[in-house]
């Protein structure tokens, strides 16, 4: 497994990122958590619809999000909100997303980055057809598509490895095997020594990477979109990590998984390694620390407060958003035959 | 006999099916170790044990496939689709394989099994979890499609499609799961899979809904009952074969019909239904048949679910209307 | 202006897209090398190039999915489904990811993009190879369904297709690829999806259809006005957003309706239609509105084909009936 | 890739099966070989309706067939005839299908043989449930699924294949590659150096045999049966072969593919490389020869008349056999109204 920064915060290799990069990694990492508390605690008040927490997987999702380029394509998962906001997706409308409203995947212009996808397993092949136009139109672009270890299990994510790898499209399949898909634990879903094995299934190059290593995961999906980008095709990479709170705030994890599991990889947290290397290196203090989270807590309670802002959606905005016009049925029914 | 609530009707349906047949074995995700996000198979893999209680990679194409090999085989699959709207990737076993062995083999092989769906919206779930497209599966020639919408019935249904030779699509009201409590016997009767279930009967007009829909159906029938009209409304609950005679019955008396489903209006199964009340009770429409239905929309999220979902008050108003005419 | 068939004015179209819009790609099962197992995209690979016309490993949901994201990055790809038979493993992408992704984005991203499908019987087909299941597509809210009948329709209603910025299913009628000519200009006229077309005009009665069953309908209507009736035959061409004010329209004037679909009769989209009419027409009418349709059953082989289709004699029967009334 | 019997019929090691048993595999393979010739006639007489010709791929279909216990499953396609024949499914039955009759689907009572499966990929994973049932059963029998190249590009071979080594079902996966998927080529397919590969990305062994040799096709096929029936799970077999005629009668091959490459396929022949063998060996004559094709002609012919002699199909069958008892509306259906 690809790793370069162990959970004592010790170091395999010169890392191949500078210091100010690295203290952007950790800083991105900390404002992903914050907003990752937040709305889980805004969904206990009733804020919010069912959330998907992140935590203990802010270096896969940052790591992976770091190592793009403007205008690249994205297509993740209703767990990505992390990613999917280092790739330009601001809070704000994830934030909406997420209240139930459907105006929170009106993206900016300036953002490829589709809204996460609810299904498992059917967008992969979304970001192959996005990688294919780009190729097909000439352009630089690549597209990078997130998903987890369950999802290998649906027949689109052989499909979409299949097509990637016999069109040479240009995108990078992102998987972070977080050890469970709801309670189904990896170690049952597939019989494969790894997911990354896989890979050879399509005559595509695959890569296990600490998950938890937010260098390491930086450096193999740079790597994946440099060779993308050159023209060589897909890869596969495997993220190992661990979702440390419940599948969703509707889930009670204690079901299917004991306490000292989750303590373990509590001890991995992908921050805290980030954090101790920083304080060796004399970059980390406390007041750095504080400053990082008021200025992210400030960014998301305003990304909180607009999202709440934005008025009640309306039943005409809910028949015009099917077609560019409304159909006859639809232009019927805005008439307002009996509601 | 104790009060229960659809869910609890659903796991103790299952329970006895399990105890009973042997045969029996239920699959789908995170059946086993949770018992399901609704909890419907809750403790049936501790009392069942693994071998007939288990939890599957998330592939519902391989699930559906699995079950019809089964099925083939000799046992009687349950399978679950964790929601209706993930039934999608299992579409093609289900119209090209499971519902066709029979026929493709003139009745040498057949495929005896059940494929339980949650289904419906209105407790502000997530994307593809509020679908009731039960008109793609009511179409499909050689399976069953149901949905029950009291607790009695769902047990009842639920044990008779286990029974049930052919393939049965089983639709559970995700809306009702909790919200309706009825005395269940220990171990309940049979329901047919066919007729329609009168659940109130009256002579002015005659409301026609299956599954979650009741709720509001229910509603709307006791308002116009408290206006002094006197209203007849029929549980369809098997929705294929649809029991037309049953519903045609039901008009000959009243001339008067509003059918009232969540789905899509356009294509939605209450056309189906309009179109038999019409074309066979012709002469005794007193008015047209209107349907009350969800518009011609994806349904919404949270925030817009209460502009989608037919409410009692459309259901009331369009039926006053088809009092008038 | 030459005389062509209908599968010749597809390619005719699928030529002109390619030429004109250089966004146009088509992507599907042997489209190219072979130009599909009924040469519909025959030559298009060698003058377009393999970069926009391509064959794709088996896998129709990879090639509904991909096309879809071609479609969101800009591109208007054209698939194909080798039979509409073949496209229920792509139903998860069409109906939960093509469908929805401009309502999910709020006008932000959008889908416009093509999925041609030849579909419907009478070629003594393999199994799979005859579904006429257009109503499982009718009932998707967010995408067109169009079921041409004439070689101009079809390549007029093909370029309007390609044009649109929505996702259109493209149902093409296979028995009448090679049976009817026409004179088609060389560039044809879009034909807007939407309307109806009144394939003929008259005063007694109403015949309703689209696709392949045109060629029985317009049979049987002959039959008729050879007896004296006066026929008026609508192509319903768009198969959704259906043209209600249309069909209605015809029914006001005539009275009576028959509605005629291969499909199997229960769920098909002739109850749509019929309750359409019977609910907006009923004080016009004089008769019920009947429905002529395929059997409740699968699709049958060879052998009883005959069986099955919906014959001129039966479409003369029920429309006398019908009359009588 | 294993082989034992060269094209030229020499023997690479000590063959493992006794001389009588290498006179059925030739026997049975002439007898598929003129059932095919003649089921080609019959279609162009318009006798049969479309037919997916399988010469060039007896021995693989012959091999694994042999292979296989009394009353074990098999699910397999539209080509696979020989393969089907030889577990038991009964030539009359098999023409009758072709002639495009449901009755033809309708195999005797201890035959366990699916209707050959039209749909490319779906059939995989009934292999999958019926082993599956056969496990909980606790009986000795397995499933056999044969596929082609371009099924294992379908999401339900993915399914099947992971399901298959998650639960350890007793399932043999037999593809024969055989060059093409209609036209397109199984280079193209796939970018796997090989199918048998695939086996890996589910932790399933996966072998690469001769498919042009029976000898070498049944014993793989045999050793993955035996490792399936002792509840060591699932293998995946690719059989390389080649389809020497056209995808069925409807097609032309001239297409897609040029006449050299089948021609060298020709030299390949399964039979002949046989043939020659039981020569050397003296166990092969004209008159022998001459015997085989005259007593597997007359089986055929009685199959073909027995097809022809059943009376056509009626309205009532075709209604009746949707449901173990008809449903309401076609009961009215069969009442007949206006048909
Ligand atoms: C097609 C489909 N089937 C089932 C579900 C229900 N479901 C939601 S999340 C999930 C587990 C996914 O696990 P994984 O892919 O590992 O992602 P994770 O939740 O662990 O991030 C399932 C089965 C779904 N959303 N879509
Ligand atoms: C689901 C599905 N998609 C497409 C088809 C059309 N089709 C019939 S055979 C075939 C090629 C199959 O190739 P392969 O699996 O290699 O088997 P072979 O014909 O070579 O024996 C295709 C695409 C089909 N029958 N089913
Ligand atoms: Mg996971
Ligand atoms: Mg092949």
């Amino acid at each position: 497994m690809f790793r370069l920064l162990n959970p004592d915060g010790s170091v395999r290799d010169r890392l191949p990122i500078t210091l100010e990069e690295m203290k952007a990694l950790y800083a991105d990492m900390v404002e992903a958590r914050m907003y990752d508390t937040k709305s889980i605690a805004m969904q206990r008040q009733g804020r919010l619809a069912t959330y998907a927490p992140f935590r203990g997987q802010e270096a896969a999702q940052i790591g992976a999000a770091a190592a793009l380029a403007e205008g690249d394509w994205v297509a993740a998962t209703y767990r990505d909100a992390a990613l999917n906001w280092r790739a330009g997706y601001p809070w704000g409308l994830l934030i909406l997303g997420r209240t139930g409203d459907e105006r929170g995947g009106e993206v900016p212009a300036d953002v490829n980055v589709l809204p996460p996808s609810i299904t498992v397993g059917g967008h992969m092949i979304h970001a192959v057809g996005l990688a294919w136009a780009e190729k097909l139109k000439g352009s630089e672009r690549i597209a990078l598509t997130s998903f987890g270890d369950g999802a290998t299990s649906e027949g689109d994510f052989h499909e979409a490895m299949n097509f990637a790898a016999v069109f040479a499209t240009p995108t990078v399949f992102f998987c972070q095997n977080n050890g469970y898909a709801i309670s189904y634990p990896t170690s049952e879903q597939t019989k494969s020594e790894t997911i990354a094995v896989k890979a050879d299934a399509y005559g595509m190059p695959g890569i296990r990477v600490d998950g938890n290593d937010v260098v390491a995961v930086l450096v193999a999906v740079r790597e994946a979109a440099a060779r993308a980008r050159s023209g060589e095709g897909p890869s596969l990479i495997e993220a190992v990590t661990y979702r440390l709170g419940p599948h969703t705030t509707a889930d009670d994890p204690t079901r299917y998984r004991d306490s000292e599991e989750s303590a373990d990889w509590e001890k991995q947290d992908p921050l805290e390694r980030v954090r101790i290397l920083l304080e060796r290196q004399g970059s980390w203090t406390e007041d750095w620390q504080n400053e990082l989270e008021e200025s992210a807590s400030a960014v998301i309670e305003e990304a909180v407060e607009w999202a709440e802002a934005v008025p009640e959606p309306t039943f005409d905005q809910m028949l015009k958003r099917m077609y560019a016009e409304p159909t006859a049925p639809l232009l019927e029914q805005l008439g307002g035959e009996t509601r | 006999m104790a009060e229960v609530n659809l869910a609890q009707a659903l796991n103790r349906a299952l329970d006895i099916a399990l105890s009973e047949d042997e045969r029996v074995v239920l699959l789908g995700e995170d059946i086993g170790r949770t018992g399901g996000v609704f909890r419907i198979t809750d403790g049936l893999r501790d009392k069942h044990g693994s071998e007939r209680v288990f939890d599957t990679p998330v592939a519902e194409s391989g699930i559906a496939g699995a079950a019809f090999g089964m099925a083939i085989a000799g046992l009687r699959p349950v399978a679950e689709m964790q929601f209706l709207g993930f039934s999608y990737p299992a579409y093609d076993q289900i119209i090209n394989h499971v519902a066709r062995i029979r026929n493709r083999t003139n009745h040498r092989f057949s495929a005896p099994m059940v494929i339980r769906m949650p289904y419906g919206g209105g407790i502000g779930a997530a994307e593809h979890h509020s679908e009731s497209t039960e008109a793609i599966y009511t179409h499909i020639p050689g399976i069953k499609v149901v949905a029950p919408s009291t607790p009695r019935d769902a047990a009842g249904l639920l044990l008779a499609a286990i029974d049930d030779p052919d393939p049965v699509v089983f639709l559970e009201p995700i809306r009702l799961y909790r919200a309706v409590k009825e005395d269940v016997p220990d171990t309940p009767d049979r329901v047919p899979i066919g007729p329609i279930r009168l659940e109130r009967k009256g002579d002015d007009i005659t409301l026609i809904s299956w599954g979650a829909m009741l709720k509001e159906t229910r509603a709307a029938a006791s308002a116009l009952e408290s206006e002094g009209v006197s209203v007849e409304v029929i549980d369809v609950r098997t929705l294929a074969p649809l029991d037309r005679e049953g519903i045609v019955a039901s008009i000959e008396k009243t001339g008067r019909a509003v059918v009232i489903h969540e789905a899509a209006l356009s294509g939605g199964l209450g056309g189906e239904i309009a179109a038999t009340i019409s074309e066979r009770a012709l002469y005794s429409l007193r008015a047209p048949v209107r349907r009350v239905a969800g518009w011609d929309t994806v349904f919404p999220l949270k925030r817009s679910e209460a502009h989608y979902l037919p409410s009692v008050d459309r259901i009331v108003e369009v039926a006053s209307k088809t009092l008038e005419d």
